[in-house]
């Protein structure tokens, strides 16, 4: 039996095929059209997930923020702002996480070395135990609104480190590539490619985050249900 | 109803009063810090190489010293209920956080100059003239900036479960900015590894950016924070 | 006047378990109730929420004409709250404590004396750490410093335990005068005899709800 | 049979300050003793030092035929002390407390079950974390722990603080079947009429020295 | 009265249990721990050092972590004086030293292993096969020799005012064989600078001796010192 219904509407059906069909369509471009690099040959390709993943956990984390702002903003308050708050970071851990091991992957073959205290590298690394720690804070238990609050006041302070992450290579021990892409670094089929990868990403992250969205919003009502049953059996305790 | 400062004078004045009372930083926090910065010695054993990595093991040792004051200033408030009391009391959560991080501002400011101090007799370090107050810019704002992130994190995790251990994971990565930061800056104040002076200014503003981001949020945000 | 405090149909939860289940009661100024109930019954988290602590989770609670469900933290300069800890600082002594409380709502130096007086701290033990304290005397300490923050509503969790027969009577003198001077007062005790003859009105806590009694 | 206590002019003190001072005391097996007194007069203390857990600084003391000066440790499997702290972990269930307890004196599962019923902790409340506990809830799993290491002499200090009216009613039921079991009884309380009629002979403490009352 | 052996059992089997229901050693020390190394790496700022270091860093972020582990454990044991009533329950000391000390151990054990396997991704360094069997031996008495100390002087620090600061003053210097024991053992293991298989056998044997000697002093002391 299923009070709560799917978590999945026929939006978010559409939109998980067209992610499927663009990582599809990710996979051909990156592994049999785009050309291999002058450089780095075939090991370029990593760059169609690893700079994608790497944006969109940016993303992920700046909406993050903004929802969490929109949170704690009394005229907008609702506690929907919350659980984006919620999916969004766990959704940026993940693609974090992804950059993080793809990039160790792509150093292995080009820098020789798995990890390397560049400042990229590092800051990375510390923007992803951040969100750890967010997502520690979150599930310290309390009230729904008492998580919300504590974690948004969190989230603010957090996303102050992207930039931090974003403009690190040029402040000290660059070795990770520095601004590629914005500066037109790439051409032709590998720049096309390239965007393939970005819109597959992008719909992966929305569609990630409207089901985990709506799963935590279920949770939260299982929750709230769980409390009618607590109450009437609280209530029937009785005096000795 | 007391002014945000008035509270911020009185919480630091009883922190402070705390202090002086147990000495407990005195004693056993500045011995634990110098402690760190013989053992950070030892770890690395080889003269050249902690010659330049002196202005880095500084800043470690106040950051992990820091941890263990965070630690003692909350533990006070918890351990028999004061922090629900100030709540109760209606001490706002920003005369609080003003208050503990000035008085938390004050111990280590004590702490970081005991550290510089053995940093540059124990490494056999320089100061140079010109550093001087490139070095004084450091201190001042790293300081502020510890403290402020250091109250802020030491408030969220006190109530919590296992709150000896959520603190570091919470307040470590945020704090190393600071870490590097400050660091840099005592690099080219030192002038160690060929860096000079002019490279240490942009440091500091990093700094001060952060110290103010973090009093800033941290005043309005406290008693959110504390809050159940 | 509006009353003290106007509880209906409130719900809060700890965890994922509601503490009070439903709790309506209304108080006048200067009453003195007591709550009693069986263990866990949940009359600290009553005192807790009164106190602005505990959030309100459904229904509406006002308390001196605050509305708690908006903005909890409105009330808190004007109530007291005992509870089960003493909210001391174990490092300083009982004087500092009393005057660092006294101070966080302006008490002057005479009134924080007197309040220690009261208690009977004002000689001997006014310069001992607390942490020196025996468990009868930090109790008086945390009332002393409670006396100090002259609230309009005094919430008191068990009062009475700990305190010697000395202690007691001095407690009841006081919050009877507080009373009588405008204060409204809610105790809860499981010392029956005692909380009874000093209360003016008897409510039964059970189950997260409330049963008036007597 | 020898005394289960036989206190002679025992000095005892922390840091500097002598928190017995010259008690001389002697209970008899299978008796109930109340211990009342101001606050701040001794009687934790002189219940710690019976439990082997404050050294004797002058006089000698002997429990359970045990020389207190020589050896504290011998006395304690044979004690069970109830202090102001209830010696909990809050991050274990009710049960897995009781259980260790019991455990650390070779409790079987059906005496720490026993023990738990008896406080009304078998049911719902076994498989609650004590960090989730009410205060009173917390007392009555310290004193089902007590019962489980069924001691020879029992040592409670202010056992009915927290405890609501059922709760009390079983403690005294308690203590008074193990006193007919040949346990000794000592209780430290400021409740003088619920103590006053459990015990079998009140002294009075004060000043850390003790006075035979009634 | 139940022996030692089923005292400790007792013990043991308490703290791994109160560790499995809250969780606080995996979900928070080890990602301290991880972000230890990482800010150790940071503040060294040089790979070529860093190579040479990370043995030294992996054992002296374990001590850390060692610290914290310590006091959380006995954090547990203080806040509501099961301290106290395990004493009077006349559990001796031996019993509870050998209990949390094999608990200790075993969550250090854990945390160690992550840490090296971290260290040898992070800092680049490689396993050299005959070094395994070393490795493997340092790994075992110097998770034994930390958790020993850890345990006696958190046991001795327990009751005491600023517990929190107290600790890690009377631990570190003492843990400081083993730090450098480990670490020159560990160097020799994976073969740092240079270093053979052979240099790294005496260093197990102090790090065994350490061990033995903090065990058997322990086991014996640890009733006295946790008694007032
Ligand atoms: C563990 C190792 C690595 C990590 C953690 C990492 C992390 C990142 C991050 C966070 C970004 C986004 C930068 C921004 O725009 O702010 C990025 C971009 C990028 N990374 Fe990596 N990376 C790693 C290894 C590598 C390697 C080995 C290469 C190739 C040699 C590489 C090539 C790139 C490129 C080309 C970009 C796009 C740069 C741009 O145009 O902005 N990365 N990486
Ligand atoms: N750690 C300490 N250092 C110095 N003096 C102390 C310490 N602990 C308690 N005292 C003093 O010892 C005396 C006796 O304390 P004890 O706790 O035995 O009293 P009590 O009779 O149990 O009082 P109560 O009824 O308040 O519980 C008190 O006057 C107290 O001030
Ligand atoms: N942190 C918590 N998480 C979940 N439940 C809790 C928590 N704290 C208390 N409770 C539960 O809430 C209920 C009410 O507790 P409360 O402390 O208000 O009771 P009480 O009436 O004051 O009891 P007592 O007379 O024992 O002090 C209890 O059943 C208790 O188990
Ligand atoms: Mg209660
Ligand atoms: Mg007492």
């Amino acid at each position: 039996m299923n009070h709560f219904g799917p978590t999945s509407t026929r939006f978010t059906r559409a939109l998980g095929v067209a992610t499927i069909l663009g990582l599809g369509w990710l996979a051909v471009f990156g592994l049999l059209l785009s050309p291999d690099d002058v450089v780095q040959g075939s090991y370029a390709r990593l760059l169609y997930i690893h700079v994608p993943s790497a944006w969109l956990a940016y993303l992920a984390f700046g909406v993050t923020g903004l929802a969490s702002g929109a949170y704690l903003w009394p005229r907008t308050r609702s506690m929907q702002w919350d659980r984006i708050a919620g999916a969004s970071a766990e959704v940026g851990v993940l693609f974090m996480a992804l950059a993080l091991v793809t990039g160790s992957l792509w150093g292995k073959v080009t820098w020789g070395t798995y990890w390397t205290w560049d400042s990229r590298l590092t800051t990375t690394a510390f923007l992803f135990v951040t969100y750890i720690g967010y997502l520690a804070v979150r599930d310290l238990g309390g009230s729904h609104e008492q998580r919300a609050r504590r974690s948004a006041v969190l989230a603010l302070l957090a996303v102050l480190e992207v930039p931090l992450v974003h403009f690190s290579v040029s402040w000290w021990r660059p070795l990770h590539q520095a601004e590629t892409i914005e500066r037109g670094g790439l051409k032709g089929l590998m720049l096309f490619s390239f965007f393939v990868g970005m819109i597959a990403f992008t719909l992966l992250y929305v569609w990630l985050v409207m089901h985990r969205q709506r799963l935590m919003m279920l949770n939260d009502m299982i929750d709230d249900s769980g409390l009618d049953r607590a109450l009437a059996e609280r209530r029937n305790e009785v005096a000795p | 109803m007391l002014s945000v400062w008035a509270i911020s004078r009185l919480v630091a004045g009883k922190d402070l009063r705390v202090e002086w009372r147990s000495r407990v930083v005195s004693n056993q926090v500045v011995p634990f810090a110098a402690l760190m910065m013989v053992m950070f010695a030892f770890a690395l054993d080889s003269d050249s190489v902690l010659k330049r990595v002196a202005p880095g093991l500084v800043w470690l040792a106040a950051m992990f010293s820091l941890l263990v004051i965070v630690q003692r200033a909350f533990a006070v408030e918890t351990a028999d209920g004061a922090l629900d009391a100030l709540r109760v009391a209606g001490v706002r959560g920003a005369g609080i956080f003003v208050g503990k991080a000035l008085a938390l501002a004050a111990q280590l400011a004590v702490l970081e100059l005991i550290l510089l101090g053995a940093a540059i007799v124990l490494y056999d370090t320089h100061l140079v003239g010109s550093g001087i107050a490139l070095l004084a810019c450091t201190y001042l704002t790293a300081t502020l900036g510890l403290s402020f992130v250091g109250t802020l994190y030491g408030g969220l995790a006190a109530g919590a479960k296992g709150r000896e251990t959520l603190l570091p994971l919470l307040m470590l990565p945020v704090a190393a900015p600071v870490l590097i930061g400050a660091t840099r800056a005592t690099e080219a104040a030192l002038g160690t590894a060929g860096a000079t002076t002019s490279d240490g200014w942009p440091w500091i503003g990093l700094l001060a950016l952060f110290a103010v981001a973090f009093g800033i949020g941290g005043t309005l945000a406290f008693g959110s924070l504390i809050d159940e | 006047m509006e009353p003290a405090v106007e509880l209906v149909d409130v719900v809060a939860v700890l965890g994922a378990f509601p503490v009070l289940a439903g709790a309506t009661l209304r108080v006048e100024r200067s009453e003195i109730v007591l709550l009693r109930g069986p263990n866990g019954a949940g009359k600290t988290s009553l005192l807790r929420l009164c106190a602005g602590l505990l959030p309100v989770e459904r229904g509406t609670a006002t308390v001196l004409g605050v509305d708690l469900v908006h903005d909890r933290t409105a009330v808190r300069t004007r109530v007291g709250l005992l509870g089960h800890a003493n909210g001391l600082y174990a490092d300083l002594t009982v004087a500092d404590n009393v005057r660092f409380w006294g101070a966080t709502v302006g008490a002057s130096a005479e009134e924080v004396n007197a309040a220690m007086e009261r208690m009977g701290l004002a000689d001997r033990l006014a310069d001992v750490s607390v942490g020196r304290l025996s468990a009868g005397q930090r109790r008086r300490t945390a009332l002393a410093c409670l006396i100090a923050r002259r609230a309009e509503l005094w919430l008191l969790d068990e009062p009475h335990a700990g305190l010697d027969a000395a202690g007691r009577d001095e407690l009841d003198a006081t919050l009877r005068s507080a009373a009588v001077a405008g204060a409204t007062v809610i105790v809860a005790s499981h010392e029956l005899e005692r909380a009874g003859s000093l209360a003016t009105r008897v409510v039964q806590v059970v189950g997260g709800c409330i049963r008036e009694a007597r």
